[in-house]
């Protein structure tokens, strides 16, 4: 048994490391199985069609580019031995991933291996806090977040306000941000727990929620759990309005709700293609709708396909796949890059900066509109 | 003759049903004692209270002039008493030397850490347990099997095992539950001697058994319980002849 | 018979210690998760395959080293390999006073109970108990271990460092099955009725079994949290502990080979089938039904334990 | 108070899900003393038929939404019992006369590959069954809303239970049942075809698991393919709390767990509901080492 065992890890370095020479490697890092499925296979579902559409325009500086995907399972051991086995196959970049802890995992193996990546939902602040130099992210961070969070509740005018997150790394970091600004602003936090994410009946925290009577709830979680909040608050007659954090942001979230329970439900996020006007981003809707029959799931996703657009960018206006040469790039003369979700610029931590948040609402044929 | 287990007023309730009802008698220190009576008359009950495995409700067993009623089964094998198990009880799945050596066990001293680092203490310790081991398979009889799986050995020698792991911890009292059950004729021939082996070592034997040819010719001293309650003690002579156990027998057991 | 067998193991033994070298990082590290789950499926198998209690809460207490490490180091830089018995010490600790109400539980109940523990150590973690775990973000910054003076860093640095310590245990888990206490422990998995009236404190054996157990998993969770330098609640869910169990029960209960397979498997097969992308989960869940059809077992169940009986019948006396 | 009844009914309805799979878990174990791992996926696969026969048969059309309710009940029922009797003959039976354990493992495989067959055929992301299915009137009773459904789906619940019960007990495949779970050697003399049995177990115990899944896709709406490890695992603790292999104490069992999830909920943390939950667990074991109704057996030797 053992000898096979080697036999086959034999085999399957020997098929690693077999290198076509006149390609661009990009790797990309997502959760493909697990319980963030579902974004990872979307984030590869749109680097592929990016990389294709690239690929069919002649390549960057007239070599193809070739996506070597793998799997971090949305666990952080897992994504320290995928970005191991990137780390191996001479790539000059990484796209991903989801999850700040996850992407945390591989942060050091792809710094300490010269590897540029480029995170695509992993908002925690500390990521770009620790200097590492080919680290970045599209995707905006959680004290701008947050802030953006506090300007809505305080324009909203509401003075007693609920907080729910579900004690993931992400939807605490947000809540603590937006409390701690509440808090000084001499706002009333009336009620501020998590619940556990993936469950199906929410209404013992509802009817608790309900009986600290806040005027509003901002939700900081993910939108399979506030598509069931919003359903099941509509069915115990409660009219509070509700606002989500940005993982709120995916159609699915209307389904699940169902359109009169998500009318009126407001969230933050960046963006999405759908709203921007640039060619670019229509372009983009309509290429993934024609291959995959579908709409993108959520802002996430989409990021990585700016990631991969970026890095495109960088190889393309320096000619060349210096890690450092493309890092210098993207830092500090990358401006106003068009991407599918607005203009990208970076800072010197690698953060993307601009002020990207948007306020939407969901109106009551479902639809997401953006507020102005 | 000195008085070594002692049952004072001994009681055990299930439920309702009273297994074993104010029991009291003595066994004297070099002897071989035999309890006896119908099936479902507390017999094993009277042992397990012996041995710790159950509670008894009032009364009290002394050993060696010390109450043991409230020890451990394990405490109350270091002090000194053994059994054997009427539905035998083996480590099926290990050798026959190991179902022995669980005997040496608590007459050892080594732990963990010395086993980690195989002290030299330990290893002597672990040479004579396995000494002693073969030395009690010997006795029984079975040194030749010292290496087959418990389950594999036949029902009898199965039975002998479990004498040679009592043996084994180093006893001065053993308590016999149906030794020769599943026995034949010639293999209980062999066990009489065993048993008679086992008393001139200068242990105290204490045996329950249906086989009445062994009893009467192995034992010394009778004691006859029924419903839980004693209703007889004395030699082997005097109990066959005695009434109250005839009536309990030809009443209630076809045997 | 027996000759062959040590040469196979020799040569496996010599495989894996030069495979750094021809292995890239990547398998490199694949090989060090699969060395940490060997460590703490050895020491779930004192539990677990041994003594016969269904524990499934293991890493719980591989949690509880992780993080013992973890908050000590970035609080009070201690060198990360001094706190290798430390953490192995707080996870025995803890194994003590949990084990003991709950030792008597039979079967099933035990196994409940420990999903259970595991479960509230991961909520707390989560809700950042104290304050002092960092919540769902985990603890970062954990030093790298020193040894001698040597930075441990690269992928084949803690290969040495992990399947050292797992040679070690290996070693030490050996003696200690071929020992009074190894005996013991089976003696009461096997039938624990006869085993007390044997003689054995049983009830003292099963907690001395968790003990050690859960030092073991505490001392792989040191190593663990050095190796990653980030550790996060999520890695030490339920999950993990069934990983554990089924690695011991794969491999064969009581077996240190077969729990060394076991983990080459569990944690190897996942990796060798990435090449299925998305579907590489749905052939190992089919990969591990039917191995255990097929070695009923587990795959390499223990050996009967060897002794010198008949070179002590030759000579006896002289001893 | 009005408080307190309205988490009473949140505990209820969840309760009752989680009684409903508990069910299936406890049955299986009566008989063979295997822990199923892999009945929670069973449910999700029950809430995955459930959604493609909704939406495939239109049986809308045809049907009030009481009547769409019970053919497709029916049918999900069916068709995740034969996924059970099928996970039994391949995965479970092979391994009937190995050690426990073995089968322990076997049923984790099967769940791995549960899980991810759905995920693979069915995708990722959240699926959602129409929302028009049941109507969404709610009831008052003192003073409080509580939504028909909830309620009705506690009714089903306990009157599925009880009609197991009445099966187990009144009937004479029940009867064989309890035989096969007392002592499969002596109900074999007896001429009982255990293998029959364990098949029937194997038959009712996820049908009932299926339903459940329905129930909850009927009910919540929301559905995804890992959803049947964590009600699993509540199920689970729920047979366990009851007394394992005994089927009012899973009934019991699941109702307890609700309740005290949703009372831990609302009156000391969510953030430490399930933590609160296991600790109840635990300090009743302590108690009680063999669950709430599970008879204490004295050892004989």
């Amino acid at each position: 048994m053992k000898k096979i065992l080697f036999l086959a890890l034999a085999l399957c370095l020997m098929a690693g490391t077999a290198v076509a020479a006149d390609t661009i490697k990009i790797g990309l890092m997502a959760p493909l199985t697990g319980a963030w499925a579902s974004e990872g296979q979307d984030m590869q579902q749109i680097v592929e069609l990016l990389a294709d559409e690239i690929n069919m325009a002649g390549g960057i500086n007239g070599q193809k580019i070739e996506i070597v995907t793998e799997d971090d399972g949305g666990d952080p051991r897992t994504a320290a031995l995928a970005a191991q086995r990137l780390s191996t196959q001479g790539l000059v970049a990484v796209i991903g991933t989801y999850g700040s802890a996850v992407t945390e995992a591989s942060q050091g193996i792809y710094d300490e291996a010269g590897l540029i990546q480029v995170a695509n939902g992993s908002t925690a602040i500390r990521l770009s806090e620790k200097g590492l130099n080919y680290f970045m992210r599209t995707c905006p961070r959680d004290d701008e977040q947050g802030l953006v969070a506090y300007k809505a509740l305080k324009n909203g005018g509401y003075k007693s306000i609920a907080i729910l997150h579900d004690n993931s790394s992400y939807a605490k970091g947000l809540a603590d941000e937006a409390k701690t600004l509440l808090e000084k602003d001499g706002a009333n936090i009336v009620f501020y727990d998590a619940l556990t994410p993936k469950e199906n009946d929410y209404s013992a925290i509802l009817t608790k929620m309900k009986a600290a009577n806040p005027d509003v709830v901002f939700f900081t979680g993910y939108y399979g759990e506030a598509g069931l909040l919003l359903r099941q608050k509509m069915e115990m007659n409660w009219n509070v309005p509700f606002l989500g954090g940005d993982a709120t942001n995916n159609p699915d979230l209307v389904k699940i709700a169902g359109k009169e329970a998500a009318a009126g439900f407001m969230f933050l996020s960046p963006p999405v293609p759908q709203d921007l006007n640039s060619k670019e981003a229509m372009a983009f809707m309509t290429a993934y709708k024609k291959k995959y029959n579908a709409e993108p799931g959520s802002v996430w996703a989409v990021l990585s396909g700016d990631g991969l657009r970026v890095v495109a960018e960088a190889i393309k206006a320096t000619g060349s796949t210096d890690q450092d040469k493309l890092v210098a790039y993207m830092k500090n003369d990358l401006d106003n890059f068009p991407g599918l979700t607005g203009q990208i610029s970076f800072n010197d931590k690698g953060d993307r900066v601009g002020d990207l948040y948007r306020v939407y609402k969901v109106s009551a044929d479902g639809k997401f509109m953006l507020q102005p | 003759m000195t008085t070594l287990l002692s049952l004072k007023n001994l009681t055990k309730r299930f439920g309702g049903l009273v297994a074993v009802d104010h029991v009291n008698f003595d066994v004297e220190a070099g002897a071989i004692v035999g309890l006896i009576g119908p099936n479902g008359a507390g017999k094993t009950t009277v042992f397990n209270l012996i041995t710790g495995n159950y509670r008894p409700d009032e009364g009290d067993v002394i050993f060696d002039n010390q109450s043991i009623k409230t020890l451990p089964t394990h405490k109350i094998v270091s002090l000194g008493i053994a059994r054997t198990f009427q539905t035998i009880r083996l480590f099926h799945k290990l050798a026959a030397i190991e179902n022995v050596l669980a005997g040496c066990h608590c007459r050892m001293q080594s732990g963990s850490l010395a086993a980690m680092f195989r002290t030299p203490t330990q290893r002597r310790e672990e040479h004579q347990a396995l000494q002693t081991a073969l030395k009690e398979l010997e006795f029984v009889g079975l040194q030749s099997q010292a290496d087959q799986l418990a389950e594999n050995l036949s029902y009898g020698n199965q039975r002998l095992l479990e004498i040679a792991r009592a043996l084994a911890t180093q006893p001065r009292f053993i308590i016999l539950d149906e030794p020769a059950g599943g026995m034949n004729n010639q293999e209980t021939a062999a066990l009489i001697q065993t048993i008679r082996n086992i008393r001139d070592r200068g242990i105290t034997v204490l045996l329950i058994e249906h086989d009445m040819s062994l009893v009467m010719e192995a034992c010394e001293q009778l004691v006859v319980i029924e419903n839980g309650a004693k209703i007889a003690e004395g030699d082997p002579q005097a109990i066959q002849s005695d009434p109250k156990v005839i009536e309990a027998y030809l009443g209630t057991d076809e045997e | 018979m027996k000759d062959k067998r040590l040469v196979i193991y020799a040569v496996i033994s010599v495989v894996l210690l030069l495979s750094p070298l021809f292995l890239n990082a990547y398998w490199v590290d694949v090989l060090n998760n699969v060395g940490l789950y060997t460590i703490l499926a050895l020491s779930l198998n004192i539990i677990l395959g041994h003594a016969g209690l269904f524990h499934m809460g293991h890493a719980a207490f591989y949690a509880l080293g992780a993080y013992t490490t973890a908050i000590i180091n970035t609080t009070y830089h201690i060198p990360i390999l001094w706190l290798l018995p430390v953490s192995g010490l707080v996870a025995g600790l803890a194994a003590l006073v949990v084990a003991r109400p709950i030792i008597h539980l039979r079967g099933d109940y035990l196994l409940i109970v420990t999903i259970g523990f595991v479960e509230i150590v991961r909520i707390a973690l989560v809700n950042n108990v104290f304050g002092i775990t960092g919540g769902s973000n985990g603890i970062f910054g954990i030093n790298r271990p020193i040894l001698f003076g040597w930075k441990i860093n690269k992928p084949w640095e803690f290969f040495y460092l992990i399947w050292g310590f797992a040679a070690v245990t290996i070693f030490l888990f050996n003696r200690l099955e071929n020992s009074r206490f190894g005996r013991a422990l089976n003696f009461l998995r096997e039938d624990d009725v006869a085993a007390e009236g044997s003689g054995i404190n049983t009830a003292h054996y099963k907690l001395i079994a968790f003990v050690i157990g859960a030092f073991w998993a505490g001392m792989v969770g040191n190593i663990f949290a050095a190796k990653m330098t980030i550790i996060a609640p999520e890695s030490f869910n339920f999950w993990e502990s069934v990983v554990l169990f089924m690695i011991v029960l794969l491999g064969g209960r009581g077996s240190i080979r077969g729990v060394i397979l076991g983990a080459f498997l569990v944690l190897g097969l996942p990796e060798i089938f990435r090449q299925f992308a998305t579907a590489r989960m749905l052939i190992f869940g089919a990969f591990m039904v039917a191995m255990m059809i097929f070695r009923t077992e587990g795959i390499l169940p223990p050996l009967p334990r060897k002794y010198p009986i008949a070179k002590m019948l030759g000579r006896e006396g002289s001893a | 108070m009005e408080l307190f009844i309205q988490q009473l009914t949140n505990g209820l309805a969840v309760g009752g899900i989680y009684a409903l799979i508990a069910l299936g878990y406890t049955m299986v174990y009566g008989v063979l003393k295997l822990i199923n791992f892999a009945h929670g996926d069973l449910f999700t696969i029950g809430a995955y038929l459930g959604l493609t026969l909704l939406t495939t048969l239109g049986l809308t059309n045809y049907l009030g939404p009481f009547g769409v309710v019970i053919v497709l009940a029916l049918m999900v029922m069916g068709l995740v019992a034969i996924v059970g009797a099928a996970l039994e003959r391949v995965a479970y039976r092979p391994l009937r006369q190995s050690h426990r354990l073995s089968a322990v493992v076997s049923a984790l495989g099967a769940s791995i590959f549960f899980q991810n067959a759905v995920m693979l055929i069915y995708g990722a992301r959240y699926k959602v069954y129409p929302h028009d299915i049941l109507p969404r009137t709610a009831i008052h009773i003192f003073g409080l809303d509580i939504p028909l459904i909830r309620l009705l789906m506690l009714l089903t619940s306990i009157v599925m239970m009880i009609g197991l019960y009445l099966f187990i007990q009144r009937t004479k495949i029940g009867t064989a049942i309890r035989a096969a779970a007392i002592d499969q050697g002596a109900a074999k003399l007896m001429g009982i075809n255990v293998d029959r049995v364990i098949m029937i177990v194997f038959l009712i115990g996820p049908a009932l698991g299926g339903a459940a899944g329905l129930m909850v896709g009927l009910y919540y709406g929301q559905i995804n393919f890992t959803m049947g490890w964590l009600y699993g695992l509540k199920a689970f603790t729920a047979a366990i709390l009851g007394g394992i292999g005994n089927i009012p104490g899973a009934m019991v069992g699941g109702l307890l767990l609700g309740v005290i999830e949703a009372m831990g909920a609302a009156y000391i943390s969510i953030a430490w509901k399930d933590a609160i939950a296991f600790c109840v667990l635990i300090i009743i074991l302590i108690v009680r080492p063999t669950g709430l109704l599970g008879e204490r057996v004295a050892e004989k030797i």
